[in-house]
């Protein structure tokens, strides 16, 4: 299973080729074959995930299939580019995640996109297509143990993103100004793009930085780029303040395809796409992938690096929950939620980094809340689709015009008239299907509902990411909580990460519910006729669904609900991956030595969370043998031992000490306050009294509400300040060129054509499309440059004589 | 006795290549028109022989049968001659496709391709000045033949003639130069003239413009902008196989030699000509890419996006390293496959739907989705995505610059990096046209409900174009191999 | 003597060359560039080149030029004379083409110029023109023997053109 | 007494000339026949050079380990000849063609194809 990994990828790569190829003659038109081929892909996954959970142990596996670019030639040839796939812990997880989400969704796709009916989609082959590659891009991305390759896949996602966004290519809208799928596609692909910059630039970077600490042998397999900048930065070769920019650099390119503020704005027009879609890669795997990015590079973050990080992630957590609370499109609330979750994500990874101590184990948490945020989010995305899917089909039926996706039509699709208890909606209702059995009231309920299914598995999840007890995501979000509030208790300084935090889980708790009691309670606000037409989706919809609304308990990642206060143990997640030992701290400890006492204490303890060549020492210390130096590679952390008695002798599950116990205990206090106090403020105002103290609230504030409806006008801005002077600079160019002599218009008009190149770009992905974009192009090319290119060839032939004779001049002057 | 041998053994692959023209010239005359129609099927016979004797036969023998007169024969030289014969190979397939074409004088078009091919093999393999101007010339008179050969049609007659008009006029230029090298120097020889410009100390100024009018005649070739203007005009003008073969073969051939003299006899260093060659490169990959942008034609879009490509290249030649040389071999055959690819691609549509403006290629996807993925590989290709051949060909040629900046005290005060950055973006603005193509393929609804289909022969050369462009791309490493070792014999930057 | 030949053969050149720009008729042009093509032919038999000389006058002036005057008056009509034959650039190209001149004389006659013709600068010897030398029987020798590759392929550059020349011309055998 | 300078010059003033005529002729056949001017100009250069040896000595190419080819730049000029030749039937051909479909010759009417 292990060594044959490569076939998790390879298997969707072939069902790509096959369906692209054979299409609609293919079983399924071709979905079968997507689905065997992930299906496998599952089945293997969680096969190596049970290897991985079972041993003690775990060293990571690598398995190097070949070099894609070697430098040097003969025997002194470096892979630079090695296609090699490594299996520790963290793959292992986001291998079951990935494989899980797209088989569901694969499923999931079969209801929605209506095979085999009369509805069945127009590119239905096409779509799976897609989706085959997606996961063979995504696959290679988390599988694969070199930057460069990370790289290459992170492009193709892209790439398979803007294709599935724009499937629906020839929707339009009446509105103008509503973004079509096909603006939203070009918008999602030039914003990541933007982000990507930032990311190559990093690459190259690094490559600079490892060639000064290296030279003639850098490659870029993560393992070797961690021990030399380790080695960099002892020698001195490598300055903290370059790998701080390297890490910010290369973090650009997660702010691009995670969304972060302020390239975020794509996220939530890239709902454009099919629901499925959504769910798959613009909430669970592809838009995390920057996450696991910060993850990958983690090991080379600088703290400073760790500190922008997160307060970039902390500030997108508390706006984007901000913008949610506003918005009426179901997969809008949903897609904001997203930016939030993941700016949470960022926020706990970035904390990590910039902690030296490693007691906020902000490491796990954030790419622990990415597993669980993958499973409820998904969830979250594939009821909207199974709701959007019966509000579709029953506004068909009586012609309606009405926007499907507008929650302000929906409305009673669970319960028209009674509502439930703060309390039973919270803990008794997500166990509905099995006190249906028994309690004649749920069981009324459960019959007497629109769209049961539908809500129980919705309902869950909302709980889930609410960060209520007993559920995945309380457990992820406290700690991810615990820990910025445990790093804010540190450095008072930084206060404002854990606001950040509290902030945003409290508008999370307030919106998901706002969401749920404006879909699913009160009256309806359909037309009478469509309402009766809703009906539950079918069941191959309505399962993919209750397997991940059953994974978002509490189970599966803890058997301890209050996320180890009881047990202590944080759970397998936190044992088996573990943080990784840190190059980037070096930076740290070189220059500021009166911390050094206190990182070294902390790695020393870090040890035992170190991965298996270092577990060794991990015991030692534990034992109290701390003066026996155990050979890590790091040799701060050797001498370190000595001091770190008190906090080393510690074992596993203390390891937070005093402070950090009573910290955790306060910040599982203050969420829990949060998270209820959001949950009953929307109760309040959405399920008790139908919205009408929200609507005062807006009219109170229109100045709040209408930034907060207006995504606080960021499309808006950027068409002010990044579109309009480019078109502004291109214009006056333009007309600087058609007053001076032909020559010299000509080399303005290269400069006037490049900016209004950029424009035409910036242009395309927010006001006009791509095809205006290119009249203006095209307006701009026949007006300047023509002259270059007459059509007449004797003028041809004085440029090459006069630019022979320039030279010939310059020659002669220079002798 | 035996150096006649040795020259026939030596020259054999070119010799195949003018057998078999000869032979097609004459059957065509016996031939009855079902007969004909087997012609471009004894080219392809000949071209494979052809290709099989340069590397097989003649790669292997290189050392010994590397003496020749006025010739140069080395591995170096077999990597281009085989690019330069698939490229023919393709474009006769190309031909046999191409609706309204393929019926006008099969045996002349066939053999003017196949007397070019051989010419531009002559020109890789030419040492002396006098078989450069000559195979130029060669190639030149055949190419302006082959763009107007479709004589009625006034496009294709103007396309010819503004060919003939830069061409000859270049051409008189660098002959020029050559005189003055051969009085500065007194020889022609490029390996001669490599040992003596080496041996002297300070060069004198005529020197310098001798190698600059020298220059004229080769950028012609290549297309480098300011002697660019003929591409799109007999791109556009002539039929879309000759089109294709115009933008790769002869500018791999020109490549070839350009990389001699200017690695060899006349090193960048020696004749400090590097700022102009790098302002040559910027002005090529800028005006290409820019041009490229508004284009409405399928055919101009590409020739100003392949005078782009000679700008990537010539960072190489710029770079003077052998990773450049070898890069710019990678790219060469990169090249070839994905321009001919793409224009395989073309030929397809413009059977069925007569037209090859971009717009009429709204909605390809739904009219024959192989055609339109198979397009946008080769775009893809040419933008320089991995994991296609053209990434690794940039990647090269690009690393190799940095190598170079590396290797200085203060990198960014030489052109290396800026030219760097400067490609990166031009690479920038390339994708954005090249995805325009594949935003009408993919996201426009089509003109006409009507179905696309193309032929199994034409199939057969895109599925090899498609299938080299992504193996070269996902597996790179016998490629550079290959040309990084074909370097290595050289003596390029050694003297 | 030579002296005096030169600068007779000097003068039909530049007198040849500039009326073929100056002269409004092309068929006077084509007329110049013969007598230009004849000085060439001179200048050729001064410098010991008497094959050259023999080709340019049997080939160039008899051969190519014959065939210039011909298309001149196959294309030539009435209007043609009426009609300004040079285009609007003669002063950027005239400023160009003395430039051009100037500077590619500067290169000749620049002292550091002799430095390299031939492994050493020690004075040119005209061995040509005082000691003349039938070169006949040598080019026959050179051109089979070491040129003989570019030999070969000229001789497939003239099929080739005479191929492309037939095309172009003759008449498609379903068309009037 | 004639040098080779005188010669040179010669040369380039033939050159010049001819890319005079080739810039401002609007008949393609005048920008052929000046064209013919500049190839005659490097021919001039080669017979020149060849006639003008440094030291008397032959020049010297290597090759086959001969030092023969004394008379390159005649060889050189024999083969502009030629190339000129072939180049110039070809052009008035196309000449012909254009002037069959277009009834011009003038370079402006060639205006179909532009940027």
């Amino acid at each position: 299973m292990l060594r044959t990994v490569y076939l998790i990828p390879l298997l969707p790569l072939l069902s790509f080729v096959l369906i692209t190829l054979g299409g609609r003659r293919l079983p399924g038109k071709g979905s079968f074959v997507a689905i065997a081929a992930i299906g496998w892909g599952l089945f293997q996954s969680l096969s190596i995930f049970f290897q991985v959970l079972l041993s003690p142990e775990w060293h990571p596996y690598h398995v190097d299939l070949y070099d894609f670019l070697r430098v040097g030639g003969g025997g002194n040839a470096v892979p630079l580019v090695q296609i090699a796939f490594q299996i520790d812990g963290l793959s292992s997880v986001m291998l079951v995640v990935v494989t899980l989400v797209s088989f569901l969704v694969h499923v999931y796709s079969l209801g929605y996109m209506g095979y085999g009916t009369h509805e069945e989609d127009q590119r239905f082959s096409r779509f799976y297509s897609n989706l085959s590659l997606f996961s063979f891009s995504m696959l290679v991305l988390v599988l694969a143990d070199n930057y460069a390759v990370v790289f290459m896949a992170w492009e193709l996602v892209g790439l398979c993103s803007y294709l599935l966004i724009g499937h629906w290519f020839e929707k339009d809208y009446p509105d103008p100004r509503q973004i079509t799928p096909r603006q939203a596609a070009i918008k999602a692909f030039l914003t990541t793009k933007v982000g990507d910059l930032g990311f190559v630039i990093g690459l190259a970077w690094l490559y600079s930085l490892c060639q000064a600490a290296d030279p003639g042998h850098v490659h870029f397999n993560m393992d070797y780029v961690r021990e030399t900048v380790q080695k960099g930065l002892e020698s001195g070769a490598i300055a903290p303040w370059a790998l701080t920019a390297v890490g910010i650099c290369i973090f650009f390119g997660a702010i691009g395809k995670s969304a972060q503020w302020p390239l975020h704005t794509w996220l939530p027009d890239a709902m454009e796409g099919p629901t499925p879609v959504s769910a798959l890669i613009h909430a669970a795997t592809m838009v995390a992938a920057g996450v696991y990015l910060v993850g990958r590079i983690f090991p080379i973050l600088t703290p400073d690096a760790g500190l922008f990080i997160a307060y970039t992630g902390g500030f997108t957590a508390l706006f984007a929950a901000s913008i949610a609370l506003a918005q009426n499109d179901i997969k809008k609330v949903l897609a904001y939620s997203t930016v939030s979750q993941l700016g949470y994500m960022i926020l706990s990874l970035g904390v990590g980094a910039a902690d030296p101590t490693g007691q906020t184990r902000g490491y796990q948490s954030g790419l622990m809340h990415l597993t669980t945020h993958a499973m409820f989010k998904a969830c979250l995305f594939l009821c909207s689709g199974s709701v959007i899917h019966a509000m579709h089909h029953a506004l068909h039926h009586v012609h309606s015009e009405r926007d499907p996706q507008d929650m302000r039509n929906m409305g009673g699709l669970f319960s028209p008239t009674g509502l439930f208890g703060f309390l039973e909606t919270l803990f008794l209702l997500p166990l509905m299907p099995i006190l249906s059995r028994f309690s004649p009231r749920y069981q009324e309920a459960w019959s007497s509902a629109k769209m049961p299914a539908t809500f129980w598995t919705m309902l869950v999840a909302t709980v889930a990411i609410s960060g209520v007890p007993l559920f995945s995501g309380f457990i992820s979000k406290d700690a991810i909580l615990g820990g910025t509030l445990h790093f804010a208790s540190e450095h008072p300084e930084h206060a404002l990460l854990a606001v950040f935090g509290f902030g945003a889980a409290a508008l999370t708790a307030f919106y998901m519910f706002r969401l749920i009691f404006m879909t699913f309670f009160g009256a309806p606000r359909l037309p009478e006729h469509a309402f009766e037409h809703v009906h539950e989706s079918p069941r191959v919809m309505t399962v993919p669904l209750s397997i991940l609304a059953v994974l978002s308990f509490w189970i599966f990642f803890n058997p301890d609900p209050t996320g180890g206060l009881i047990t202590h143990s944080h759970g397998w997640f936190f044992e088996k991956v573990p943080a990784p030992a840190r190059a980037g701290l070096s930076a740290r400890t070189e220059t500021a030595k009166p911390d050094a006492a206190a990182a070294e204490a902390s790695r020393a303890q870090g040890l035992s969370l170190l991965p298996a060549a270092q577990a060794e020492a991990g015991h030692a210390d534990a034992e109290g043998q701390a003066s026996t130096g155990p050979s890590g590679p790091t040799p701060h952390g050797v001498s370190a031992s000595g001091h770190a008695e008190g906090a080393a002798a510690s074992g596993h599950a203390s390891a937070h000490g005093d402070s950090g116990h009573s910290i955790h205990v306060l910040a599982l206090v203050l969420s829990l306050m949060v998270a209820f106090s959001g949950i009953a403020l929307s109760r309040s105002w959405y399920g008790v009294q139908g919205g009408v103290p929200a609507a005062a609230l807006a009219q109170r504030w229109p100045w709040l509400y209408d930034r907060l409806l207006h995504k606080w006008y960021f499309d808006e801005f950027y068409r002010a300040w990044v579109v309009r002077p480019g078109l502004h600079l291109a214009r006056i160019l333009y007309d600087f060129d058609m007053g001076v002599v032909d020559l010299f218009v000509n080399g303005c008009g290269a400069v006037a054509v490049l900016i209004s190149q950029f424009k035409g770009a910036v242009d395309t992905y927010i006001v006009d499309g791509l095809v205006d974009a290119v009249g203006f192009t095209v307006k701009v090319f026949g007006d300047v440059l023509r002259r270059l290119q007459t059509g007449i060839v004797q003028s041809y032939l004085v440029y090459i004589t006069l630019l022979t004779a320039l030279g010939v001049i310059l020659f002669e002057l220079m002798g | 006795m035996e150096n006649t041998l040795g020259l026939l053994a030596a020259l054999s692959p070119e010799l195949a290549v003018l057998y078999t023209a000869l032979v097609v010239l004459a059957a065509d005359l016996v031939l009855t028109d079902s007969g004909r129609r087997h012609l471009p099927n004894g080219c392809l016979l000949g071209l494979a022989a052809a290709l099989a004797l340069n590397h097989f036969y003649v790669l292997p023998r290189c050392p010994e049968l590397g003496q020749q007169p006025l010739l140069f024969l080395a591995p170096f030289t077999v990597f281009f001659k085989d690019a330069i014969l698939v490229a023919a190979g393709l474009t006769v397939v190309l031909y046999q496709q191409q609706k309204g074409l393929s019926g006008i004088h099969p045996g002349e078009f066939l053999s003017l391709l196949l007397f070019s091919a051989a010419g531009m093999m002559f020109l890789v393999s030419s040492d002396d000045l006098l078989m450069v101007f000559l195979s130029m010339e060669f190639i030149g008179i055949i190419s302006y033949v082959l763009v107007g050969y479709i004589r009625d049609d006034l496009k294709a007659g103007e396309g010819a003639v503004k060919f003939y008009l830069i061409g000859a006029f270049a051409s008189a230029i660098m002959v020029y130069g050559m005189s003055l090298l051969y009085g500065l120097l007194g020889t022609t020889s490029i390996t001669e003239m490599g040992r003596l410009v080496g041996q002297a100390g300070r060069n004198p100024m005529l020197l310098k413009i001798a190698v600059l009018l020298l220059s004229v005649g080769l950028g012609f070739k290549l297309a480098v902008v300011p002697f660019h203007s003929w591409l799109p005009d007999a791109m556009e003008g002539g039929p879309t196989p000759v089109a294709a073969y115009i933008s790769v073969a002869p500018k791999a051939a020109g490549l070839a030699v350009l990389i001699r003299i200017f690695g060899e006899a006349f090193p960048l260093d020696k004749i400090q000509m590097a700022g102009m060659l790098s302002v040559l490169a910027l002005a090529t990959m800028t005006f290409g890419n820019l041009m490229a942008i508004p284009q409405r034609n399928v055919k101009r879009l590409l020739a100003y996006s392949s005078i782009g490509h000679i700008g990537y290249i010539l960072i190489g030649v710029i770079a003077a390293n052998e990773l450049g040389a070898g890069g710019i071999l990678v790219y060469v055959v990169a090249y070839v496959f994905m321009n001919l690819g793409a224009f395989a691609c073309v030929v397809a549509v413009s059977n069925r739907i007569g037209s090859e403006e971009i717009d009429d290629y709204a909605g390809l996807s739904q009219r024959n989705l192989p055609v339109a993925l198979l397009l946008v590989l080769f775009l893809l290709s040419l933008g320089g995505l991995p994991p296609t051949a053209g990434f690794i060909g940039k990647w090269l040629v690009f690393g190799s610059a940095i190598q170079a900046a590396q290797a200085l005290p203060d990198p960014w005060a030489s052109p290396y990096l800026w030219l760097v950055i400067a490609a990166v973006l031009n690479s920038v603005v390339s994708i954005y046209y090249y995805f325009r193509l594949a935003y009408q393929m993919f996201f426009r609804p089509p003109r006409e409900a009507t179905g696309v289909e193309g032929s199994g022969v034409l199939w057969l050369g895109t599925g090899v174009a498609a299938a080299a462009t992504l193996l070269v791309g996902i597996f790179p490493s016998p490629v550079i191999d290959a040309a990084q070792s074909a370097v290595k014999l050289l003596q390029l930057w050694k003297s | 003597m030579a002296g005096w030949m030169f600068i007779l053969f000097a003068l039909l050149i530049l007198a040849g060359s500039l009326g073929v720009v100056a002269l409004r008729n092309v068929m006077h042009s084509a007329l110049m560039l013969g007598v230009a093509l004849f000085g060439v032919a001179g200048v050729f038999l001064l410098l010991g080149a008497d094959f050259l000389a023999a080709v340019q006058v049997v080939v160039y002036v008899s051969g190519v030029l014959i065939l210039m005057l011909f298309v001149v008056m196959l294309t030539h009509r009435l209007y043609d004379r009426t009609l300004a034959q040079t285009n609007e650039r003669r002063l950027l190209a005239s400023v160009l083409c003395l430039a051009l001149f100037v500077m590619l004389g500067l290169g000749i006659t620049a002292e550091n110029a002799a430095s390299l013709r031939g492994a050493a600068d020690r004075g040119f010897r005209q061995w040509a023109g005082i000691d003349p030398v039938a070169t006949v029987g040598r080019l026959g020798e050179l051109l089979l023997k070491p040129y003989v590759v570019p030999f070969e392929v000229a001789s497939v550059l003239l099929l080739a053109a005479l191929v492309g020349a037939i095309l172009f011309t003759k008449r498609e055998p379903g068309k009037s | 007494m004639v040098t080779l300078n005188h010669y040179l010059l010669l040369g380039a003033a033939m050159f010049a000339i001819g890319i005079y005529g080739v810039l401002t002729r609007r008949n393609i056949l005048g920008i052929l026949i000046s064209l013919e001017l500049m190839f005659n100009a490097a021919m001039v250069n080669f017979a020149a050079f060849n006639a003008f040896t440094p030291d008397g000595k032959p020049r010297v190419m290597p090759f086959q380990g001969q030092a023969l080819p004394e008379l390159h730049g005649q060889v050189f000029a024999l083969f502009i000849i030629l190339v000129a030749a072939a180049e110039a039937v070809v052009g008035l051909a196309l000449v012909l063609a254009i002037y069959r479909n277009l009834k011009s010759i003038y370079v402006e009417h060639l205006n179909l194809l532009k940027w």
